[in-house]
């Protein structure tokens, strides 16, 4: 296997409030090769989209990254300056968010601002620019992309929208995009579509993405890895199938016995006790131990990474069982 | 079947209101917007007592509009709504307690700046269900119901989680004592370890208190636990009806097909990557949806008369319903 | 660090972090303090006449007077000793401020939230009226209404709050409109409830942070609003002089270097005003939803 | 778009009709205008000679109509005290005050805004908490004090300014202005700085508001992930989506600068409208009070008016009729 193209190691991005230091990110690792997408799975709170913006160095303050290594084809980006980082963003690695409407400048034109997006990065005519631009509309599945180039974001649908900021985001053939659960604020035929055409385009263009998302049967149709995460950290991560099919950590396996596709209608479902920890005040040792069922003494020590084949999980206690599968 | 949730011809229309320079200004060619929205048109259902009905369809079917008809909220601009024969409103205003509505995001559907035991205890008061000495021991005794310590009553609504909140939610409807519940995607702004805590406490209660509910969601597969029925909407109107696994095993309309098909689904067993079946285009604007059925610019079947006609709603099978020209070869299909 | 659980416990414990705020809540309350017991604080009563000397007018600071004792900031041309007068004049300077901002906030109030929860055509009345009003500058409207009702403090505070209380409305129906869509209205509606309950106990309550902020800078403004009429010799009496009236009466002397008689004053209005405003502005930030963490 | 104008157009025409109405009512129930222009010893003939020579024995509804009838040809009456045409009276006055509140307003837009920008943009800088504090100062201390003092410090005490007048004038077009002269620029910078002051301060405080919420927003995020620079994302997003609030401000600020005119104008005997308002209501001369309302009026509504067109040019949803 090549060089990973993305390889981040024990990332850890705090938030310095007045109320305490909040441990968004504490120590996450995972790598990425050319044309892979990795689903990167969590609930609010657990540090995911915080994740996703660190690898673009864009954490506002009172944020940072206080240590760790984030290495896109073989430069270290922790260790760049302001504008070098600005060349590689959107250059190397760029970024989709959720929510379409906010993303996009309402007083600018679709043209305009993507030839704002090329013109960060190279020296185009306009009309060399503006043929890039069509083009790229034209992939995602934009009709007419010469005369939408003129048009106003209001002038599209939300799903519309959405794939304009993936065509900016496309732009310079970026080697990694980190996409921010960009299809959650869509219905579930466009979603569909979306995920469709993502799934295409990572394979054809052989870019790498890291997709964001709070739905695991959204990742587990689109990526071919998964890395779960709880309280700031990945508690668990592997190939796609694997991981559903036989999840390590109780955290995990509790996630996807929870689906109500996982039990007969009208059963009660299998259900996680309690809530969410806050990031204030995590509980010493494993953060999950305190609605975890087989927890024991052993979990008020932090457990590391256990690492088997090309799997790991980070748990004294794992699931062995392999989880039953209803058709 | 003893219809007790009567839902009869609904409608409801939200107008353009035009300005007085827009009316001038279409008058003299402008292009104006003039048509009103038909959020909701001619909606007949009936819920048996005790009964589940889900409601599904993308954002802007008016499934949630529907809802609010259905509780009282808002009120049909023609046709009506009864409770075991008695109108749920009368000229506008709710009439009745029976039925209660649980809220989406139970961020926005708590007072922020009341304790949550007066939120509970407020309409139960109001409507002679408890007196103000003994609403403490009244909330309490829901408060338990729902899972939630009674001494939080004193607590407000920024002190609890998003799961906490939507049972001090559920909470406050029951304590209504309604025979009606019509939730509108209570779970839809839940974490997924949460969702399943709160299904069970609704799969719990409604079986235990006998309630009759309407379940409004986008997510198919939370719809498919817990409903007995499901009625399908697209643009306003209600496509196909009937017993879950039935609608969900062999669609007979086109629309709950693709619908079905788009939903991404939990894939175990595929090292190879799934197809999905996707639905072509978008959903037409409201302002100006298409003739006939609304839903021939997308659909495979779509012949000439689904251009120019309308399909009535006719039966498939027992307790089944479908407004579909061509849904018998919609079903050849589904079940082979 | 304790976490108060009440919403004004909470709002106090991040006011506390603010320490320009603090000091400005401080100065404002002892302003007040002052203008309250002016009566004991003062070295002399300004208003009773008999104890005035024309001997003893525009003198500078420091000077001892025929009273005996020394006047720290000098005396203004009636000779009333300067720091009385200030006091007196502070008096009369809050009590108008506050007056006029306790009665616009009511009227505005009330008709800004029955627009946004009435609808319809009382709705679109009501803002009309007020939106043409906030379109026309305060000031304006409140020398016209002076011109128009004669000098005295019921009359002053009329204009005052012809001139103010449709920025009340304006913030009362936005909030009270924002409000109104959101579900714990609706909920409440829903049970159903009578609309006054609603109003009473759901709406209002929530419409409070904005009118608060605004209160705070339209006092202020009051405040200010009103020294500039009094300046412009449309305020109050000359006998019963506020802070504004004792300004516009040093004016004249300023050219000949007789600088305390309008500066001293001055000094007591801004310093009033601007601890006013500073309150307001942290108030404003710790509302503001999207400013927060 | 044209729905929007004609709309904005009619509720421009109908504020119109009741600002006249109401400044005429309003004006007409202070006092008796009789006992000034009228010596009091004057025989009962003679005053009632001039009550009926200046209409004033006609019921209210009527001298309203005849007032609306003359002015809508142009005619506003004449002044009871200096007994010229008003609308010459104000006329001569208008391009004084116009002057100095246009200088004012525009040079406290242009530099409010940047110090604003950049206070929003980096609100942790000292230079940021500087301009916040100074603007919160110009934002309370009242204006005619400020320009009390200015007068006490640039004209008395150390002499570099005159403390009042017009100075020096030329004549463009038939019109005189101080500007175009050094002279007349010496006189006109303490009034507009008096009248700026409080703009400035308030314009910083929008603009700064405006930045932190913007930049707080997907859209700043979204450009940043891109590669965008800093100083493109300032350019282009922040100055073009700041541009609508800061646009709404400018217009009001702009009218109700003309009526604060009143104060700078009285404090630095500035020749323009508003001394002349202050002189007319302190005389109960009703024509000019009338017609500067109304002047003022429809200065306000013209302005709201093209502010509008503006927004319909500069924001394409608007344009595009996409309003709701």
């Amino acid at each position: 296997m090549s060089d990973p193209v993305l390889s981040v190691k024990d990332l850890k991005t705090h938030f310095f409030t007045r109320a305490g230091v909040v441990k968004a990110v504490d120590g996450v690792s995972f790598d990425l090769a050319e044309g892979e997408i990795m689903g990167l799975v969590g609930e609010s709170g657990s540090g995911k989209t915080v994740t996703g913006f660190s690898l673009l160095g864009l954490v506002d303050a009172p944020g940072r990254i206080v240590s760790g290594s984030v290495r896109l084809k073989g430069t270290e980006l922790t260790a760049l300056t302001d504008s070098e980082l600005r060349s590689r963003r959107g250059h190397d690695i760029s970024m989709i968010f959720q929510d379409p409407i906010a993303t996009l400048n309402p007083m600018l034109t679709i043209g305009q601002q993507m030839r704002m997006a090329i013109d960060a990065h190279e020296r185009l005519s306009a009309r060399a620019a503006e043929s890039r631009a069509a083009e790229l509309l034209t992939q995602v599945g934009i009709p007419s992309a010469k005369e939408r180039l003129r048009a106003y974001p209001h002038e599209f649908s939300g799903g519309m929208r959405q794939r304009v900021a993936i065509a900016i985001a496309l732009l310079h053939r970026p080697a990694v995009i980190v996409a921010d659960e960009p299809t959650t604020a869509l219905d579930v035929s466009i979603q569909a579509q979306i995920l469709f055409q993502m799934r295409d385009l990572a394979r054809e263009t052989g870019t790498a993405m890291v997709w964001i998302s709070h739905d695991l049967a959204v990742v587990s149709s689109l990526a071919s890895k998964l890395a779960v995460m709880y309280a700031g950290r990945i508690v668990e991560q592997g190939p796609t199938a694997t991981l559903l099919r036989d999840p390590r950590h109780p955290y995990t396996a509790g996630l996807i016995a929870s689906l109500p596709a996982m039990a007969a209608p009208g059963t009660p479902l299998t259900q996680i006790p309690g809530t969410t920890p806050s990031l204030l005040s995590l509980p010493a040792g494993c953060p999950f131990a305190p609605r975890c069922d087989r927890a024991t003494d052993l979990c008020k020590a932090d457990p590391d990474m256990t690492h088997q084949d090309n799997r790991g999980w980070r748990c004294f206690h794992p699931v062995t069982r392999t989880a039953e599968v209803p058709a | 079947m003893s219809s007790f949730l009567s839902i009869d011809n609904v409608s409801r229309l939200f107008g353009p209101n035009l300005t007085t320079g827009e009316k001038i200004a279409a008058k003299l060619g402008s292009k104006v917007e003039t048509r009103s929205v038909r959020a909701v048109s001619d909606v007949s259902l009936s819920v048996r007592k005790g009964e589940t009905l889900g409601l599904v369809g993308e954002s802007g079917c008016g499934k949630s509009t529907l809802g609010r008809l259905i509780a009282g909220i808002l009120p049909p601009t023609s046709g009506s709504v009864t409770i075991d024969g008695k109108p749920v409103m009368e000229s506008g205003t709710k009439v009745t307690t029976r039925v209660q509505t649980v809220f989406q995001d139970p961020f926005a559907s708590l007072d922020p700046r009341m304790k949550v035991g007066d939120t509970v205890a407020e309409g139960p008061i109001a409507h002679g269900l408890t007196t103000k000495g003994a609403a403490r021991d009244y909330v309490a005794g829901w408060f338990e119901r729902v899972g939630l310590d009674p001494v939080w009553a004193d607590r407000y609504p920024h002190q609890f989680s998003g799961g906490q909140r939507q049972r001090i939610a559920i909470a406050r409807a029951l304590a209504m004592q309604p025979d009606v519940l019509i939730c509108d995607e209570p779970v839809a702004s839940l974490d997924v370890s949460i969702q399943a805590q709160i299904i069970n406490l609704f799969l719990e209660l409604t079986r235990d208190l006998e309630l009759t509910c309407v379940f409004i969601s986008h997510d198919l597969s939370v719809v498919q636990h817990v409903s007995d029925r499901v009625a399908v909407m697209y643009l306003g109107r209600i496509v196909e009806l009937g017993p879950v696994a039935e609608v969900f095993g062999t669609p007979a309309h086109p629309y709950t097909s693709a619908l079905f098909g788009s939903v991404p689904k939990l894939v175990l067993d595929a090292d190879e990557l799934v197809h999905f079946e996707t639905i072509d285009g978008e959903v037409p604007s409201p302002l100006s949806p298409p003739s006939g059925c609304y839903y021939h610019p997308r659909c495979p079947l779509a012949s000439a008369q689904c251009s120019a006609q309308q399909p009535a709603t006719q039966p498939v099978a027992e307790l089944r319903a479908v407004a579909c020209h061509h849904f018998e070869q919609q079903l050849a299909k589904a079940s082979a | 660090m304790k976490t108060a659980s009440t919403p004004l416990g909470r709002f106090w414990a991040e006011f506390r972090e603010n320490k320009v705020a603090v000091v400005a809540l401080v100065v404002v309350i002892l302003m007040m303090l002052l203008a309250l017991f002016a009566a004991f604080v003062s070295p002399q009563n300004p208003y009773d006449m008999a104890n005035l000397s024309l001997m003893d007018s525009r003198r500078p600071p420091g000077f001892v007077g025929s009273g005996g004792y020394t006047h720290l900031l000098g005396t203004d041309p009636q000779g009333r000793d300067l720091l009385s007068a200030i006091f007196y004049g502070l008096r009369i300077s809050i009590q108008i401020g506050l007056a006029a901002g306790i009665v616009s906030l009511s009227l505005g109030t009330t008709l800004g939230i029955l627009a946004a929860y009435i609808g319809g055509r009382v709705e679109t009345l009501i803002m009309r009226a007020v939106d043409l009003q906030l379109s026309f500058p305060a000031i304006l409207l409140a020398l016209v209404i002076v011109a128009m009702l004669g000098q005295g403090k019921a009359q002053l505070i009329g204009a005052l709050v012809a001139a103010q209380y449709a920025y009340f409305a304006r913030t009362a129906y936005g909030a009270a409109k924002a409000e109104r869509g959101k579900d714990y209205i609706e909920a409440a509606l829903a049970t159903p409830m009578s609309g006054r309950l609603v109003v009473l106990r759901h709406l209002l309550p929530n419409c409070t942070p904005p009118l608060i902020v605004v209160a705070t800078v339209q006092i202020a403004n009051s405040i200010s609003l009103e020294a500039t009429l009094s300046f412009l010799g449309l305020g109050l009496p000359v006998t019963e002089p506020s802070l504004g009236m004792l300004i516009s009466n040093g004016f004249p002397y300023m050219m000949s270097g007789r600088y305390w008689i309008s500066f001293y004053p001055g000094v007591a209005l801004i310093i009033l005003i601007v601890a006013i405003n500073l309150v307001g502005d942290q108030i404003r930030d710790q509302f503001n939803p999207r400013l927060r963490k | 778009m044209l729905g929007f104008i004609i709309q904005r157009f009619l509720q421009a025409v109908v504020v119109m009709a009741v600002m006249s109405v109401i400044v005429f009512c309003g004006v007409y129930a202070i006092g008796n205008p009789i006992d000034i222009v009228i010596p009091p010893e004057a025989t009962q003939e003679i005053r009632e000679a001039a009550i009926r020579r200046l209409g004033l024995d006609l019921p209210l509804y009527k001298q309203y109509f005849i007032f609306m009838g003359n002015l809508l040809q142009g005619d506003l009456g004449r002044s009871f005290v200096y007994n010229v045409p008003v609308l010459e009276l104000i006329g001569g006055r208008l391009p004084a005050t116009l002057e100095l509140v246009l200088i004012s307003v525009i040079s406290a837009t242009v530099l409010g805004v940047s110090l604003g920008v950049y206070a929003g943009y980096r609100p942790e800088s000292w230079i940021s908490k500087t301009i916040m504090g100074v603007s919160v100062l110009g934002f309370s201390v009242p204006s005619f004090w400020v320009g009390l003092i200015l007068i006490l410090f640039f004209a008395v005490n150390l002499g570099w300014l005159p403390a009042g007048g017009r100075g020096e004038t030329v004549e463009i077009w038939g019109v005189a202005w101080s500007f175009p002269t050094l002279d007349g620029l010496s006189h006109i910078v303490l009034p507009a700085v008096n009248l700026a002051l409080f703009k400035l301060a308030m314009m910083i405080r929008l603009a700064r508001a405006g930045t932190r919420e913007i930049m707080l927003t997907d859209t700043i995020k979204f450009a940043r992930a891109a590669g965008i620079s800093e100083g493109t994302i300032l350019r282009r997003h922040l100055l073009k989506l700041i541009s609508i609030p800061i646009l709404t401000v400018f217009g009001l600020e702009l009218g109700s600068t003309l009526a604060f005119a009143v104060v700078t104008e009285t404090i630095f005997s500035w020749p323009g409208v508003g001394k002349l308002i202050i002189d007319s209501i302190g005389v109960l001369d009703r024509p000019v009070m009338v017609a500067y309302l109304i002047l003022v009026a429809f200065l306000f509504v013209t302005i709201n008016f093209v502010i509008d067109l503006v927004f319909a040019l500069i924001d394409p949803r608007v344009r595009q009729g996409a309003t709701s």
